[in-house]
């Protein structure tokens, strides 16, 4: 294996396993575990590696086919790709475990369907952040779509309407992405992202360029339930396998802003989102903050915890799109590092929910009743992502939210510090209430010697490695941004 | 200079999308939009695509019109809208 | 002043937090769960005493624990204002433990395993706002110490104790995410840096006196632990935890940790120059001396003990604020050693309120006719933490109010002073009844016989706090020296 | 769906000898066309989808003119998932090999270093391999697909 | 005059793509939804497909033994890149379609329509 | 529900229009999609891959990658509608 290929190979083994597991997972499901775990566990490592060595060198171009850049298709590794990569690999990696045995429970004898797709899925989100082809997106863009629309529908009960939705949602995102690469193309003859930047400034920014950004933002906004888009998410979210949302919720929101920034900052430029439209700017700040707020105030409206914090999710995106658009370094890398940090919570906060319904069947708030006395070590982590959420220092959290919140004071966008703040204090009444319920709800003469039912191992362990990965990463911040976010950032930025 | 048979190829695909998505029988709006996509393949014929337009002849036209059917006869032909 | 790094510091800090988790794994033994209790508890006096001489020949401690932000490290630093919260915090925490066996014991109290753990964990963060040695580092610990108190304040389970627990949060939470965050990100962003620093950080900024007063504003509401009106609801609601609880929230750890961050703000980020040149004093004092007023009279009308003495803190917690606004030097003088002073009086009130409730089984004051004849010692301690509390001589609580009087006088607000007798005259009003009752009233009928003194665990340390109140009087040097070093004077 | 079952049981279309036997000559040679398309993708319209879809129909086309169980004794369910799963197969691990032979993924013509044919031959014949895996994986999908949904997922009447 | 002779096919690309994407939003019958989906996405594929487009020009399809020898007009043949993007675009729609048909199909197993209000009528049950 | 559809189509529809006004004439064979990307594909195709039909060759090999997803995604459609659909032939 050469190195150059790397990254290359930690994309196509989850890929190459899919179809291995599809084959020879019918019988056995220590089979498809043992390939699942094993092609993840080799995409994690490499993609480390990947990392490690695109800090030092820089970005690498590489282009599949040997031909060269605009003429083939070109896979990116820049410090943001490659931080996303790791990003995904590491995140498939702990979730697939709890995924397996909640798929064991949920879906007997169609493992070898689930993880197939599964494992294309998070293929398809590592082909997302290293393609450099904007065409090429749009394909990766739709594997993933399909694969959830699968395994979505796959749930029980309301599931597959609410995939039928995210489909219809979902054609729309990808039909305006792609109508907006035609918008490129026509104007612009060529599909490459960085071809495209340098073509792009030379033809001025006229009604088609700009007509070409809108549809792709608008679409990949649909892709990220962007508030008020956002209406296919929650369902689709907690009516899935639970295993599917495991991965679902942590990555596919955050990759599609990583698309986003990668879209804005890679191919158009900043002068011409910021200060040729500047209203566009302003009005997109705005709108995050309504996002990030009515996110908020309709989870306060969730009777089960998977359904809230498949809104909190919505309220996130919100912080991620304003703190971009708040066209500051430091929103910037606030947004950045909210990615990595919020995909941390939200898959730390899944996973005790996967625990929870695996244990318990569902995760409706009475179901939750004196759950901290029967599992005292998932919801102690649930804590951990509940208070990173709320953005309690010096949990990771608090300190992407810091960017976030300093890059609106930079800027002068007051009301996405209050939208920020007021969301944080929102998160708060949420996970207070879940706390309360699971902790204090209790009659009197209880004295708190009841049967402990914890998760397996296999679910607890990712668990507990997700709430310490959080305090870590928290405690780390500084490091972390100097070194890897800073680097990650667009040229000139 | 407009060619007058690329304008009636689009006008009549036009007209097929629309009835496609009016008639209120689901078979029969399938039907509809395999004509839809037999005039696409037509379209794209004329402008020398020639690849694409055997891709949608057998792909839009046959396999998805085939698909469609077997749903719909799976489930129901009515549509309110 | 020579700052030495060590990792005494985080010890200091994490020895509580560490115990945490014998505790947590003795729930089955309680003796030895509440050794690991009370080991933590002498081991954390130990050392910050140890580290005492060094700040007082002008020194200081430092620790970086991690590089988070740009600039702002979580850093621990052991200065003269750190060393003088934290010196009264260990102190009392060793006295609280020792109460809370009693008392535990003594009710039989249900999950006694999470009270002394979460105990640990707020004792642990109480230290850290002491030693933070940037205001990242102190909103860190006291957003730790919001959360670890929530489960005691929670205690009972019953549906009232909810409630509190939820007002709890949604003030101090409230205020700090809502207020004192973006305040925080404010100074950030205009000076790049969060340090503690006589003078204040925002010297050099070149804020306006407007943005000054926003700062001052967000500040000043934002750290509502502090009970200034009108974010003061959370404790009189608090009020349902246990005994030890109350003693500890509103004598030394929650209270004090919000009025010392407001003080910490004002002497070392907006700094007193930079807030008297913009003349911005009178908005503190405004808002302080309201509360001190206004909650003197809720006082009055408490038939609560409880209650009563929460409204007590309220005000006085007040007191401490007020000397900070007043930003004369002897008025801040008075105000950082009102933290002290108060805090060994109002415990002792609050350990005899909980003595009582196990004794005698009586929360409401009319209830307590005749009690201090059965129960002499713990109501001799009740009257000299009331007298410490009023500010009468020879009681501790008479040196820091003598200092805020002074300093009012210096400050050339007379009002200020009239406040401040008014509020004693009150204090003194709503805590001699309760004396008075106690040995001069009789016992009203039905009385049940053999009601006599609490348990030894409780009798002690109250008697050694109230001493310790009588002790103050006479030699509050160290306190003061601290308090002189802590404002670089 | 018994209802459509009764009208083409009244209307005999399912069994009408003259399709049937129709089908039955038609298919083998619908069945080369479709082999023809995927191989002669190089030189005429056409290739791997095209001909993979071709395939598919004809398939499709037994299931249609007799039944869905009949047409199972061409292609069973457990081939057809190994077909699809092949030709998937085919395409994905030509990009491997061709990374594991020390050329860049999908760079053909570093498969020379197997067998030495000359960078733009492989480029071509590379084309060719990765055009059989697409043929097969769409014609058994494309079936899977009709079968699924003409069944709704029973896979035992057909329409 | 000039302009609607150079642009009316475009003009009639977004017509169609309207039409798709008003029956996506607006139509209440799922496999409406699904007819809308498709005309959308060929309509854009036309869209490419007419990029590629050059007056007077071939199919993409040439003699290998004169190009090798004597080289190629590039005016005289049409673009081939749409076409390859767009044959993945019909692939990658049939695909949807599929997924999105088999859907339906367990939609209607639950519900016993495929209305939107009806379905949505029996969830408020 | 139905007039907001419109509306949204409606504005859709017009801002599509209004991003047309700078696109090249029809069948320009000097646009910039006509010459860019696609002389090189017409001019090096063959001698690069020796396959006379150019969108074979970009297809299988230039855009290989892609067409590999392509594959992926028919086969994932397959293995969805099987997941979702396939009922066990005992129930």
């Amino acid at each position: 294996m050469s190195a150059s290929n790397l990254h290359m190979y930690v994309m196509a083994v989850p890929l190459l396993t899919a179809m291995f597991v599809n084959l020879f997972g019918r019988r056995s499901d220590t089979v498809i575990a043992t390939m699942t775990i094993g092609s993840l566990a080799f995409s994690s490592i490499a993609s480390i590696a990947v990392l490690a060595n695109v800090l030092e060198v820089g970005r690498i171009s590489y282009v599949a086919g040997n031909w060269r850049a605009p003429f083939g298709i070109e896979l990116v590794v820049d410090p943001l790709s490659a931080v996303m990569l790791a990003l995904i690999s590491v995140i498939a990696l702990l979730a697939s475990f709890s995924t397996l045995k909640s798929v064991g429970q949920e879906l007997p004898g169609r493992g070898h369907q689930f993880f197939a797709l599964y494992l294309i899925l998070i293929s398809g989100l590592m082909g997302l952040v290293l393609t450099g082809d904007a065409f090429n997106l749009y394909v990766m863009l739709e594997i993933t779509s399909i694969t959830s629309y699968g395994l979505i529908a796959m749930g029980k009960g309301r599931a597959p309407l609410a995939s039928f939705n995210y489909v219809i949602m979902g054609s729309v995102g990808a039909c305006f992405y792609l109508l907006g690469v035609a918008y490129l193309y026509l104007m612009t003859g060529t599909l490459n992202m960085a071809d495209l930047a340098q073509i792009l400034p030379t033809i001025g920014g006229g009604a088609a360029v700009a007509t070409a950004l809108g549809f792709m933002l608008v679409g990949l906004w649909v892709k990220m339930a962007f508030f008020p888009l956002h209406g296919w998410l929650p369902n689709a979210y907690s009516l899935a396998p639970t295993g599917v949302a495991l991965v679902a919720a942590p990555l596919m929101t955050k990759v599609t802003i990583y698309l986003m920034v990668r879209i804005m900052f890679w191919v158009f430029s900043a002068d011409f989102l910021f200060i040729e439209h500047a209203l566009a700017q302003s009005g997109i700040v705005w709108a995050a903050s309504i996002a990030i707020i009515s996110g908020s105030v309709m989870a306060l409206g969730q009777r089960d915890l998977k359904k809230m914090l498949t809104y909190i999710i919505v309220a996130e995106v919100g912080y991620m799109v304003g703190g971009v658009w708040l066209a500051n370094s430091t929103g910037l890398t606030g947004a950045v590092l909210h990615i990595v940090n919020d995909s941390l919570m939200t898959l730390c906060l899944f996973l005790a929910v996967a625990a929870i319904v695996y244990k318990l069947g569902g995760s409706e708030f009475d179901r939750l009743q004196g759950i901290y006395r029967k599992m005292p070590i998932t919801m102690a982590a649930f804590t951990v992502g509940a208070f990173s959420m709320i953005g309690v220092p010096p949990t990771a959290g608090f300190f992407s939210k810091w960017y976030l919140i300093l890059g609106g004071v930079e800027a002068g966008h007051w009301e996405y510090v209050i939208a920020l703040v007021l969301s944080s204090l929102i998160n708060a009444v949420l996970f207070f209430r879940i706390i309360e319920i699971g902790y204090f709800f209790k009659d009197e003469n209880d004295h708190g010697h009841e049967k402990l039912e914890e998760a397996p191992l296999a679910m607890q362990a990712p668990l507990l490695i997700s709430a310490a990965a959080l305090i870590v990463i928290g405690l780390s911040s500084g490091p972390l941004v100097e070194s890897i976010i800073k680097l990650a950032l667009p040229a000139g930025f | 200079m407009i060619s007058s048979i690329d304008l009636m190829l689009l006008s009549l695909v036009v007209i097929c999308a629309i009835a496609a998505i009016n008639v209120k029988d689901l078979l029969a709006a399938t039907m509809i939009f395999g004509v839809y996509s037999f005039l696409m393949c037509l379209l794209w014929a004329t402008m020398g695509a020639v690849d694409v337009a055997f891709t949608e002849a057998t792909i839009g036209a046959g396999i998805s019109t085939i698909l469609f059917i077997g749903a719909i006869l799976h489930t129901t032909r009515r549509s309110k809208d | 002043m020579s700052i030495q790094t060590s990792i005494w510091p985080l010890l200091a800090v994490l020895v509580s937090l560490l115990g945490a988790i014998p505790i947590m794994l003795s729930d089955r033994t309680p003796n030895l769960r509440e050794s690991w209790t009370l080991l933590a508890a002498l081991i954390k006096v130990a050392i910050v005493i140890s580290l005492l001489p060094h700040v007082l020949n002008g020194g200081g401690w430092e620790f970086v624990i991690a590089e988070v932000v740009p600039g702002v490290p979580l850093v621990l630093r052991v200065d003269a204002m750190g060393m003088f919260f934290a010196l009264v915090a260990s102190i009392l925490w060793f006295f609280t433990s020792l109460y809370s066996i009693g008392y535990m014991r003594t009710l039989n109290e249900h999950a006694q395993t999470r009270y002394f753990a979460s105990f640990a964990v707020a004792i642990s963060a109480t230290l850290g706002v002491a030693f933070a040695g940037n205001l990242l580092t102190m909103y860190l610990f006291y957003e730790l110490l919001s959360l670890s108190t929530y489960p005691l304040v929670t205690h009972e389970q019953n549906a009232e104790s909810r409630k509190s627990g939820r007002k709890y949060l949604t003030y101090i939470l409230g205020t700090s995410i809502g207020l004192a965050l973006p305040a925080m990100l404010i100074v950030y962003s205009l000076t790049g840096n969060l340090d503690f620093q006589v003078g204040g950080v925002m010297a050099e900024s070149g804020a306006s006196p407007e943005l000054l007063a926003l700062l001052l504003v967000l500040f000043l509401f934002g750290f509502a632990k502090s009970g200034v009106m009108p974010f003061h609801g959370w404790l009189p609601a608090a009020m349902v935890a246990p005994t030890p609880v109350s003693s500890f929230l509103h004598g030394v750890a929650v209270v004090k940790a919000g009025a010392f961050s407001i003080l910490r703000i004002i002497f070392h980020i907006l700094g007193p120059e930079q807030l008297q040149q913009a003349n911005l004093g009178w908005i503190v004092c405004t808002v302080a001396a309201t509360t001190i007023l206004v909650a003197s009279l809720v006082a009055l009308t408490q038939d609560n003990l409880k209650r009563r003495l929460a409204y007590s803190t309220i005000g006085q917690l007040s007191y401490m604020v007020l000397g900070a606004g007043m930003l004369t030097a002897v008025g801040m003088t008075g105000g950082l050693l009102h933290i002290a002073m108060h805090a060994f009086g109002k415990i002792t009130l609050f350990f005899c309120a909980g003595a009582i409730y196990v004794a005698a089984g009586k929360k409401y004051i009319s209830q307590m006719d005749g009690l201090g004849r059965r129960m002499p010692i713990t109501y001799l301690a009740f009257f000299l933490g009331s007298l410490s509390i009023i500010g009468m001589p020879p009681l501790g609580g008479f040196i820091s109010k003598w200092n805020l009087a002074i300093g009012a006088v210096e400050s050339g607000q007379l009002i200020l002073l009239l406040v401040i007798l008014i509020s004693s005259l009150l204090n003194a009003f709503y805590f001699f009844p309760i004396v008075y009752r106690g040995f001069f009233l009789p016992a009203a009928e039905g009385e049940p016989e053999g009601i006599k003194e609490a348990p030894l665990f409780c009798l002690v340390p109250l008697s050694i706090t109230a001493l310790c109140s009588l002790a103050l009087f006479f030699w509050p040097s160290v306190f003061y020296r601290l308090a002189q070093l802590a404002l670089g004077l | 769906m018994k209802e459509v079952q009764a009208r083409a049981e009244a209307l005999k279309v399912g069994e009408s000898i003259i399709i049937q036997t129709a089908v039955r000559i038609l298919v083998p040679f619908i069945q080369i066309f479709g082999l023809y398309v995927i191989v002669h993708g190089h030189y005429s319209p056409g290739g791997g989808f095209q001909g993979g879809v071709i395939l598919g129909a004809s398939f499709v086309l037994i299931a249609l003119a007799y039944d869905l169980k009949y047409s199972m004794n061409y292609m069973s369910e457990r081939v057809n998932i190994i077909l699809g799963n092949t030709g998937a197969l085919i395409f994905v691990g030509t990009g491997v090999l061709c990374a594991l032979f020390g050329g860049l993924f999908l760079d053909y013509a570093a498969l020379d270093a197997l067998i030495p044919l000359g960078p733009v031959e492989w480029r071509s014949f590379g084309i060719f391999i990765v055009e059989v895996g697409v043929g097969l994986a769409v014609m058994s999908i494309m079936v899977s697909l009709f079968w699924d949904l003409s069944s709704n997922g029973g896979l035992d009447e057909g329409l | 005059m000039e302009l609607i002779v150079a642009k009316y096919n475009y003009w009639i690309y977004v017509v169609l793509m309207m039409i798709g994407f008003y029956a996506m939003i607006g139509k209440r019958n799922l496999v409406k939804k699904l007819i809308g989906m498709n005309i959308f996405q060929t309509a854009i594929i036309l869209l490419f497909i007419s990029a590629g487009v050059k007056h007077g020009s071939k199919i993409p399809i040439v003699d290998k033994y004169e190009v090798l020898e004597k080289g190629v007009d590039v005016a005289t043949i049409v673009n081939p890149l749409p076409h390859v993007l767009m044959l993945t675009a019909i692939v990658v729609g049939i695909a949807v379609t599929g997924v999105a048909l088999a859907i339906l199909l367990r939609i209607y197993r639950e519900y016993g329509t495929l209305e939107e209000d009806e379905i949505l009528e029996k969830l408020g049950k | 529900m139905k007039a907001l559809a419109f509306a949204a189509t409606l504005v859709t529809g017009a801002i599509l229009l209004y991003g047309t006004m700078d696109f090249p004439a029809w069948g320009d064979p000097q646009s910039p999609a006509a010459t860019h990307l696609a002389s090189y594909f017409i001019e090096n195709a063959v001698p690069e891959t020796h396959v006379p039909n150019l969108v074979t060759a970009v297809l299988g090999d230039y855009r290989g990658y892609d067409t590999m997803f392509e594959t992926v995604v028919i086969y994932c459609a397959g293995l969805a509608v099987i997941a979702v659909l396939r009922r066990s032939k005992k129930s």
